[in-house]
């Protein structure tokens, strides 16, 4: 194969997992905190994508497309919870959705 | 079922039945109809047991033994207990005394205690304490043996606090119940080990694998079956409950606590003779106790103004001789004054019940005096009574105890120790029963007694009260002539088949026994005379002695030190220190700190949904960390 | 090392670079606006990895739809609530960032542990593959033989989102009706 | 006997139980009809009782598969012991229901459905030869007690209701594990089937659920609260018939299926039991009330039976058994005079009792004859019991016996201060006028239940001898009643 | 050319059917008025659900050898059938329980839709058999539980849960993918049989394993197992309660499930490893949920963390990696589900009558003003706590036997600890229900309407709860016909 070993896109892959995981983790916007979830998808994509490629199966790359569609899935409700949300004048932040705990 | 057997139950049951009816029947039976009902049982007791002792006569002596059962009581294993009973001469005797003398101070309760509003249920007691100490007595075995022994505790409990609005009779009768159930608690150990060394329970198979046992079984075993005497007999040092138990009505003192329930510890030691001789350290120390009884009663009874309770302690000093003689192997010595005693105590109590009566319910002494004017009857059958019971020829007193005494001379060395201590007892029974009796009626009267003194225009006393005294004070007169030493003595021989006795005393030490004693009981007749009825004696003072005798020897403080006030103390701090601070401690301790943490639990949860995504992801890696690090 | 081995290195080290970095700056930037914007360049250097890794239909699929159509959809509705702020780091127990961070390092060493020891053996020899692998056809075959139930279910998954985005996202009648009141 | 009868004798109340809940009766009825099924469960058990052979083993016995993957069943059926049991059970739970009824218990639907339920989980517990059903019975039984207690107890109920529920809960679970462990390793649950096993730790999970529920010193930490807040009826049956579910678990399984942890922790047990019963003793002769009084003397009579099975031997057996069936009688007549007394004076404090006997007959005999009987005084049927339990334990060791020995002596100080605090001496402050004598409908409860103790004291034998088959209390108990 | 595999309509056909109905459900809302729309989508949810329910049965009744289908994406066996059995019917009886729910809901044909359409993403991801299908159904049905715990578009709460469930729950599938992902390129394959093959091979290579952690990560999560559990409570309280309700009893199964399946057909050769770490958040489930239940006033809430331990107890078979372990985790679900969903109705029927959240102060009470649904919520806590007669004390007796039988004493005695512990609270709720002596009822205007639907539910579960105490061969036999086809 040309270029870089699949060792390398995961390596990549990883990160980026883990900076989506860092994302939802710190972050209080609830919209950057679905962006980073997308990353975290993503991340697993390229883990997919990678290794279906080191497999020679295009197993990978089929659901690689099935997590798009449902990331796009989860996207849309995520933003129409958003909208929800900000119609019924409720603060735009997870940390101030605390009025269940305990 | 033979003739005596038939009679042994109809003797029994009767007096129960009496009880179970009165108890049942409630207010649709007349006081006085309960005080029928119960006589008439207790006659038919006495009825039944003269016919069985009349067809026993006429059987060979060594064939008057006889086991009835109805049903075996109690059975687990190997071990049976039936509900047996044993007529035999000794428990024929029994029978005729407690139903005999039973049926008679049930008769005179009729009279004592009419205008009693309790009059139905004092009547359901005395039945039942009939039939407890004729099942006592009649048992064949050692387990219903037990089991009499403690019904007329629980008799004796339900009678002493019969007035039981009064505090001191309530504490009296607890006092009495408990004594006797530490009495019965050693019996019941030392039956548990009887059984254990001989696989029954049953007198006849005791007694015939006694010889088989070790010396240590057989000396705990006696010990623990004379620990039940003792208590029950109210000899030194389980003897604290007698005097107290005085607050029972007079009736009670007279049956229970003077002819019948405590002499059953004498009985004990005569129907388990067999054990004792085979245990004769235990035998000696029956004798010792017995012994040093009579003597401190004796000497209580010196201080006492009340005038049960100098009676009382008459008894108790009287049980010492009976004890005395069961002790040295006297045994129909023992049982014959086991016999006088029950007459001429029951008779001084009933006198003194009709004094108390007259006296509307006083009973100190210092209020009486000159009582002779106004109760003659009465004064005559005291007087009998108290001849009797300082042991005056020719009464029965003097027969019985004189051949107690002559018996001890009789034995060794312990034996005439315990001869002497037996003198002295008579001149302090003489002194004593003498106090009283010119305190009571001779002088000038109180002014309580001029207050108080009802009207006695109509008789001293009720029909039911006079004819019980006075078929008491013939059988106190007469009841010594059933044996006459070294004359004739059937009644040693009707016992000999059960308690064949250990000693016999010659005629010579009869003779000498008598005299002596006699002597002594006039000098302390006369004594009395100079002190209380003459006062030209005037006894000395001394401060010390006098509180020691008036505090009892100290018997229950020390007691109250010893066991009631540590049991007391050790209950109140297990409830101060282990019950509440561990026990239930433990649990709220528990649920307080599991509920801490389920708190703290919560704090975690604290709604940031992105530390829930952190726990998420922890979980993960510390997952992932352990598969890989374990792999 | 030839040519075309280099021009793919680089390739791939500027994609992967362009990556990484769009990927943390959909993270830090403050305004969610550009973060939509970063993560639509973070798509889009993806797609170059997936060219790289022999996808050609996936990669032109992450540009059409997701780097297309979903991100314009985030951005109108980021466009829509206004795009407020917040400071990245700020807010929280200051242990939730550190535990965070050890958390997700704590993952990215093992992911990366567990494949170094595995590439020891066997990530180092790649399969073959024909010129189709990655392809339109190869795809679609796959979509309509061994991933049939696969592709369906995408559509259900699809549908149920688009339901719920409906019943979230619109205007609630009496909810308007009241807040007029 | 027919294994039906077992069955009916379960599931009768469990289903009129059901009947109560659901059809609305008008409040009279409710009480009536419980009442009714309590009476008919006596008539059953009476006709058990003429059928039962008391030299056999296992009779009415009735087994269908529960589930067989671990070999549980639905097996029941009754030796004389479990008969004695039962009765004791019957005749309480219907002089308790009856007691109920005549007190007028709020709610009646529920609470005697709730009464009906409880006394078909105890048959249970006493029939079950499964030990999961064994111990869903024994699990069953908590329900009822806990709403009972719950709902119609004292002020302090709450504290009571948890305390007994999760102290007994805790012990039972750990049964639970012990039940499995014990389970798997035989292959199956039946008691018949199942042999001996000799670990520690599972006899000891046995042990402490038994001794939780009976109580046993140093576990009865739920006694006092609980029977002091439960209503008196309620306090009759968890000290008359409840706790004796812990004695017979120790009889029925840990003894018999452990013959060798049991002989290794005999002498401990038996420090317990004996530390229990003089510990029992003394607190209950410084408690301040009645209810207090009888719950530590229930605890010290656990001990003292606990003592007799743990002395191993005929008598021990042949005694405890006697004295679970008489003390369970004694203890529920206490407790329904101790609620007579309550009612009439709304408090059972000592301090303001006292002089009840005068003017109230019926409740100075009944309570006077309860009470010397409880004391076991000699000639009774409790001293029938204990004197079989102490000489049963007197050939283990004789210091053992003379604990005993010293707790009767305590029995007979407290319950006489029992006695004369309630009934003797001065008038006490909350016992007026209005206190009546007791009423012939309570002394319809009362007497009976009382006539049933003199019956025994007469003739103890019928317990005694008739425990075991064939009176082989030891050998029965080794050979795992097979 | 392209050979479309065959595909087993009938094996499909559980699945198919709620999702016809609740495609009826969904057309129907548009085009009936207002007034008729409620009945119209209930209706068809049910009957959909119903018809999955009997054809699951069916397809039950007619495989008895496990069989893969369309491409072995796929199984049709008895363990997918039954569980299918078990959500069908916690769906129907959930349709009861949300039928007078929310009287101002504008999309209630949406509602009754989205549940029936959860209910088949769950059905068919208990029946899926490889990573792709497996994470397509999760999210099926995890994206329709989004949107309906959060449908109450009015309250603060609903949106909060909704939102909350949403990101965690993504985070959580995002891990599962990138586990899957591992999983993948460490064998090769996606399907599990396949997996399990290529894993045997691999034993404790380390890539796999931080696969399986994640993949146990995001089934945990779905499970609600503790630490992966934080969001139960929430998301619970937050719901609607016929939602709470279902996702309580039909999420976990299928949670538990996929779970069995795919670790015992994926990775039975890790089996050593995570058995311990099953066991491990097992005990972590029973610890916290029951601890933190302890100090609850909010019931919904309480009984989250209750679903949280008994996660932790149906974990325990699973850790115990037998077929018994199987068979005890499909028996305990059955009562577990019915006595949950039963719980949450009781609940939600207190909660529209006194139109506020319920507390352990506000079902003060309730036991004596309603006397069925008082009574069923106490048998409900009865049968929790592992008293007869409720199921799951046969329950507990097979999860401990299951563990005993693998060694793994320590976690019954753990087992019977948490279980004393739970007395406490599940016995509060009856407290409240029968035992305040004031009875602080909340007057919600006149007598609450008779929700014959709700009542019938809470009948039908309880009986479920007391016939699986008495009927424990027939459900054995059903579950161990539905282990059995793991091939243990």
């Amino acid at each position: 194969m040309m270029g870089p070993e699949v060792t390398w896109y995961l390596v990549v892959a990883a990160i980026l997992f883990t900076i989506g995981a860092l994302g939802v983790l710190v972050r209080r916007s609830p919209l950057i905190v679905l962006l980073s979830l997308e990353i975290m998808l993503n991340g697993g994509n390229l883990a997919l994508i990678a290794f279906s490629r080191h497999q020679g199966t295009s197993d990978g790359q089929i659901f690689a497309l099935a997590v798009m569609a449902v990331a796009a899935s989860e996207v849309v409700v995520g933003l129409g919870l958003i909208v929800a949300m900000s119609r019924r004048r409720l603060p735009l932040d997870v940390d101030r959705l605390t009025t269940l705990r305990g | 079922m033979t003739a005596v057997a038939t009679t042994a139950w109809i003797c029994l049951l009767s007096p129960l039945t009496a009880a179970l009816l009165i108890a049942l029947a409630g207010n649709r039976i007349t006081r006085r109809g309960a005080g029928y009902l119960a006589t008439t049982s207790t006659f038919v007791s006495f009825g039944a047991a003269v016919v069985g002792f009349l067809s026993m006569l006429g059987e060979h002596p060594e064939e008057r033994a006889e086991v009835t059962t109805a049903w075996t009581w109690l059975k687990a294993g190997n071990f049976e207990a039936g509900l047996s009973l044993l007529v035999d001469p000794l428990s024929m005797l029994m029978m005729l005394i407690v139903s005999g003398v039973g049926s008679l101070i049930v008769m005179y309760s009729i009279g004592y205690m009419d205008g009693e509003d309790e009059e139905r249920r004092y009547f359901a007691y005395m039945a039942f304490f009939v039939f407890s100490m004729l099942l006592l007595v009649e048992s064949a075995n050692l387990v219903l043996l037990l089991a009499g022994w403690g019904l007329v505790g629980l008799a004796s409990y339900l009678l002493i606090g019969f007035h039981h609005e009064r505090p001191s009779a309530v504490a009296a009768a607890k006092k009495a119940f408990v004594m006797n159930a530490i009495g019965d608690a050693t019996m019941a150990l030392a039956i548990f080990l009887l059984f254990w060394q001989t696989g029954t329970v049953t007198f006849d198979g005791v007694f015939g694998s006694v010889d088989g046992l070790s010396d240590t079984v057989v000396t705990l075993a006696a010990l623990g079956l004379l620990g039940g005497a003792i208590a029950k007999s109210a000899q030194i040092p389980l003897q604290t409950w007698l005097p107290d138990a005085m607050e029972g009505p007079t009736p009670v003192s007279a049956l229970i606590h003077a002819a019948t329930m405590v002499t059953a510890g004498v009985y004990l030691l005569v129907r388990l003779n067999p054990i004792y001789e085979a245990a004769d350290f235990v035998q000696h120390l029956a004798a010792a106790i017995g012994a040093v009884t009579l003597i401190v009663a004796g000497l209580i009874a010196l201080v006492q103004n009340d005038i049960k309770r100098v009676i009382a302690y008459s008894t108790m000093s009287q049980i010492g001789y009976m004890f005395l003689g069961a002790g040295i192997g006297a045994y129909g010595s023992a049982m014959f004054h086991l016999m006088t005693h029950a007459f001429f105590k029951a008779l001084l109590f009933l006198a003194a019940g009709i004094v108390i009566h007259a006296l509307l319910g006083e009973q100190d002494i210092r209020n009486m005096g000159g009582l002779r004017d106004a109760l003659p009857r009465t004064y005559w059958a005291m007087l009998v009574g108290g001849l009797a019971l300082a042991g005056i020829f020719p009464l029965s007193g003097f027969w019985s105890k004189d051949s107690i005494l002559a018996s001890a001379l009789a034995g060794g060395t312990y034996d005439r120790i315990l001869f002497v201590v037996g003198l002295v007892g008579v001149f302090l029974t003489a002194l004593y029963t003498f106090r009283m009796l010119f305190l009571a009626f001779g002088g000038e009267r109180s002014a309580y007694a001029r207050e108080h003194l009802h009207d006695t225009s109509h008789g001293e006393a009720p029909f039911s009260m006079g004819a019980a005294v006075a078929v008491l004070s013939v059988l106190s007169v007469v009841g010594g002539w059933l044996q006459v030493a070294g004359v004739w003595h059937p009644f040693s021989d009707w016992l000999e088949p059960v308690a064949a006795p250990l000693v016999e005393p010659s005629t010579t030490q009869d003779w000498v026994t008598s005299l002596v004693s006699l002597t002594i009981a006039l000098a302390g007749i006369w004594l009395a005379w100079l002190i209380w009825s003459k006062r030209s004696v005037v006894v000395p003072e001394l401060p010390e002695a006098r509180r020691v005798l008036e505090h009892k020897f100290y018997f229950d403080e020390l007691y109250d030190r010893l066991f009631y006030r540590p049991a007391d103390a050790i209950a109140r701090a297990l409830r101060r220190d282990v019950e509440e601070p561990i026990v239930t401690g433990s649990i709220n301790a528990t649920v307080t700190s599991v509920r801490e943490a389920g708190r703290a639990s919560t704090l975690v949860q604290t709604g940031f949904l992105r530390s829930y995504a952190l726990a998420l992801m922890a979980g993960l890696a510390v997952l992932a960390v352990l598969f890989v690090a374990l792999r | 090392m030839d040519v075309g081995n280099v021009l793919v290195w680089i390739v791939w080290f500027v994609a992967a670079f362009a990556c990484l970095g769009s990927g943390i700056a959909v993270v830090t930037f403050s305004n969610p606006f550009f973060s939509a914007l970063a993560l639509i360049g973070n798509l889009a250097s993806l797609a170059v990895l997936y060219l790289l890794l022999s996808a050609e239909f996936v990669a032109a699929a992450q540009v059409l739809v997701y780097a297309g159509a979903v991100m314009v959809m985030f951005l109108f509705v980021i466009g829509y609530l206004g795009g407020r702020a917040d400071a990245p780091w700020a807010g929280g127990p200051s242990w939730q960032q550190t535990a965070a961070i050890c958390a997700a390092g704590a993952i990215l060493v093992e992911v990366v542990v567990a494949v170094g020891l595995k590439s020891g053996d066997r990530l180092d020899d790649e399969a073959g593959i024909d010129a189709l692998f990655g392809g339109p056809h190869e795809i679609g075959r796959l979509f309509l033989t061994n991933h049939l139930l696969a592709f369906e279910i995408t559509s259900i998954v699809l549908l149920v989102a688009a339901v719920g985005g409906v019943i979230l996202g619109a205007h609630s009648r009496r909810f308007d009706q009241e807040a007029r009141r | 006997m027919s294994g039906w009868l077992t069955t009916t004798l379960i599931f009768l109340p469990l289903a009129a139980a059901l009947v109560l809940w659901i059809v609305p009766w008008p409040r009279l009825w409710a009480g009536s009809l419980a009442t009714l099924v309590a009476l008919t469960e006596v008539g059953l058990w009476i006709v058990g009782l003429t059928e039962f052979d008391f030299a056999g083993g296992l009779q009415g016995e009735q087994q269908h598969t529960w589930f067989s993957d671990l070999g549980v069943s639905y097996h029941v059926g009754m030796y004389g012991f479990s008969l004695w049991l039962v009765g004791l059970t019957i005749v309480c739970t219907a002089a308790a229901i009856a007691y109920a009824w005549w007190a007028g218990r709020d709610r009646p639907r529920t609470y005697f459905g709730l009464m009906l339920f409880l006394l078909g989980a105890v048959v249970g517990v006493f029939t079950s030869q499964d030990l999961v059903l064994f111990y869903a019975f024994f699990e069953g039984m908590l329900i009822p007690l806990y709403v009972l207690i719950g709902v119609w107890g004292g002020a302090d109920r709450t504290r009571a209701t948890f305390t007994f529920v999760i102290y007994t809960m805790a012990g039972s679970l750990l049964m639970l594990a012990a039940i499995v462990v014990f389970g798997l390793s035989q292959g199956t649950f039946d008691l018949i089937e199942s042999g001996t096993d000799d670990s520690a730790w599972v006899f000891l999970g046995f042990v402490v659920a038994f001794a939780i529920k009976a109580p046993l010193f140093p576990f009865h930490g739920w006694l006092p609260v609980t029977y002091r807040e439960s209503p008196p009826e309620v306090s009759a049956l968890l000290s008359g018939v409840i706790s004796k579910v812990g004695a017979y678990g120790l009889l029925r399984i840990a003894i018999a299926k452990f013959p060798e942890p049991a002989q290794d922790f005999q002498v401990p047990l038996l420090v317990l039991a004996g530390v229990g019963l003089v510990y029992g003793s003394l607190l209950a002769f410084r408690a301040p009330d009645v209810r207090g009084v009888i719950a530590y003397s229930s605890l010290a009579q656990m001990g003292l039976i606990t003592l007799g099975l743990f002395a191993l031997n005929d008598q021990g057996f042949d005694g405890a058994v006697l004295q679970m069936v008489v003390h369970g009688l004694i203890s529920t007549t206490l407790f329904l005079i101790a609620g007579g007394i309550e009612r009439r004076t709304s408090t059972g404090e000592f301090a303001l009792l006292g002089g009840m006997a005068r003017g109230r007959p019926a409740l100075a005999t009944v309570l006077m004859t309860t009470g010397v009987i409880a004391l076991a005084v000699p000639g009774s049927a409790a001293f029938a019991g204990e004197f079989l339990i102490l000489l049963g334990v007197f050939n283990t060791g004789w210091g053992w016996a003379v604990v005993g020995a010293v707790a009767i002596v305590l029995a007979a100080m407290y319950m006489l201060r029992l006695i004369s605090a309630v009934l003797h001496q001065g008038r006490g402050s909350a016992v007026t006028d209005a206190a009546l004598d007791l009423r012939p409908a309570e002394l319809g409860i009362i007497v009976p239940l009382l006539a049933c103790v003199l019956a025994l004291s007469a003739w103890p034998a019928a317990i005694s001898e008739r425990a075991f088959p064939g009176d082989k209390a030891a050998q029965v108990v080794e050979a795992q009643f097979k | 050319m392209i050979d479309t595999p065959s595909i087993d309509w009938l094996a499909l056909s559980p699945v198919l059917a709620p999702l016809a109905g609740a495609t009826v459900a969904l057309l129907l809302s548009v085009f009936l008025p207002d007034g008729m729309r409620r009945a119209a989508a209930a209706f068809f949810a049910a009957v959909g659900l119903l018809v999955g329910l009997v054809l699951a049965a069916y397809v039950y009744w007619k495989s008895p050898d496990a069989q893969g289908i369309v491409a072995d994406a796929a199984r049709r066996d008895r363990l997918a059938t039954l569980a299918q059995m078990m959500i069908a019917g916690a769906g129907v009886l959930t349709v009861g329980i949300a039928w007078r729910d929310q009287p101002r809901q504008e999309h209630i044909g949406e509602y009754f839709a989205l549940l029936s359409t959860a209910a088949a993403g769950m059905m068919f991801m208990v029946s899926a058999s490889n990573l792709m299908t497996l994470f397509l159904g999760l999210e099926w049905f995890s994206i329709s539980l989004y949107v309906l715990c959060a449908i109450d578009i009015e309250l603060e709460t609903s949106l909060e849960s909704g939102l909350k469930y949403l990101i965690v729950g993504s985070f959580g599938s995002a891990i599962l993918l990138f586990g899957f992902a591992l999983v993948y390129g460490a064998t090769g394959a996606l399907e599990l049989g396949a997996i399990g093959q290529a894993g045997r091979a691999l034993e404790h290579d380390s890539l796999l394993l931080v696969g399986l952690a994640m993949v146990l990560t995001g089934l945990g999560f779905k499970a609600s197992a503790a630490p992966f559990h934080m969001w139960t409570p929430d998301v619970y309280q937050g719901s609607p309660t016929a939602v709470t309700a279902f996702m309580s009893a039909a999420t976990k199964v299928t949670a538990l499930v996929v779970m069995l399946r795919v670790l015992n057909t994926a990775f039975p050769a890790q089996e050593d490893l995570w058995s311990g770490a099953v066991a491990a958040i097992a005990v972590a489930s029973l610890a916290i949920g029951n601890l933190a239940a302890l100090v609850q006033r909010n019931v919904k809430r309480m009984l989250a963390y209750s679903s949280i331990s008994h996660a932790g107890f149906m974990l325990i078979p699973i850790a115990a990696a037998t077929e018994l372990g199987a068979k005890a985790l499909l028996y305990y679900l059955i009562p577990y589900g019915a006595a949950s969903l039963g719980a949450f109705a009781v609940v939600a029927a207190r909660e529209r009558e006194l139109r506020e959240p319920v507390t352990l102060d506000n079902l003060s009470g309730m036991g004596w003003e309603r006397p069925f649904l008082g009574f069923a919520l106490a048998m409900f806590a009865f049968a929790f706590i592992g008293l007869p007669p409720g199921g799951l004390f046969v329950g507990k007796l097979l999860a401990f036997s299951a563990a005993v039988d693998a060694d793994m004493i320590w976690l019954v005695i753990v087992g019977v600890v948490a279980t004393a512990v739970s007395v406490y609270y599940y016995l509060a709720i009856v407290r409240s229900l029968y035992m305040r002596t004031e009875l602080r009822l909340v007057p919600a205007g006149g007598a609450p309407p008779r929700e014959i639907l709700l009542t019938a539910s809470v009948v039908l579960t309880l009986g479920i709860v007391v016939a699986s105490f008495v009927f424990v061969q027939p459900l054995l036999d059903l579950a161990g016909n539905a282990a059995s086809s793991l091939g243990f």
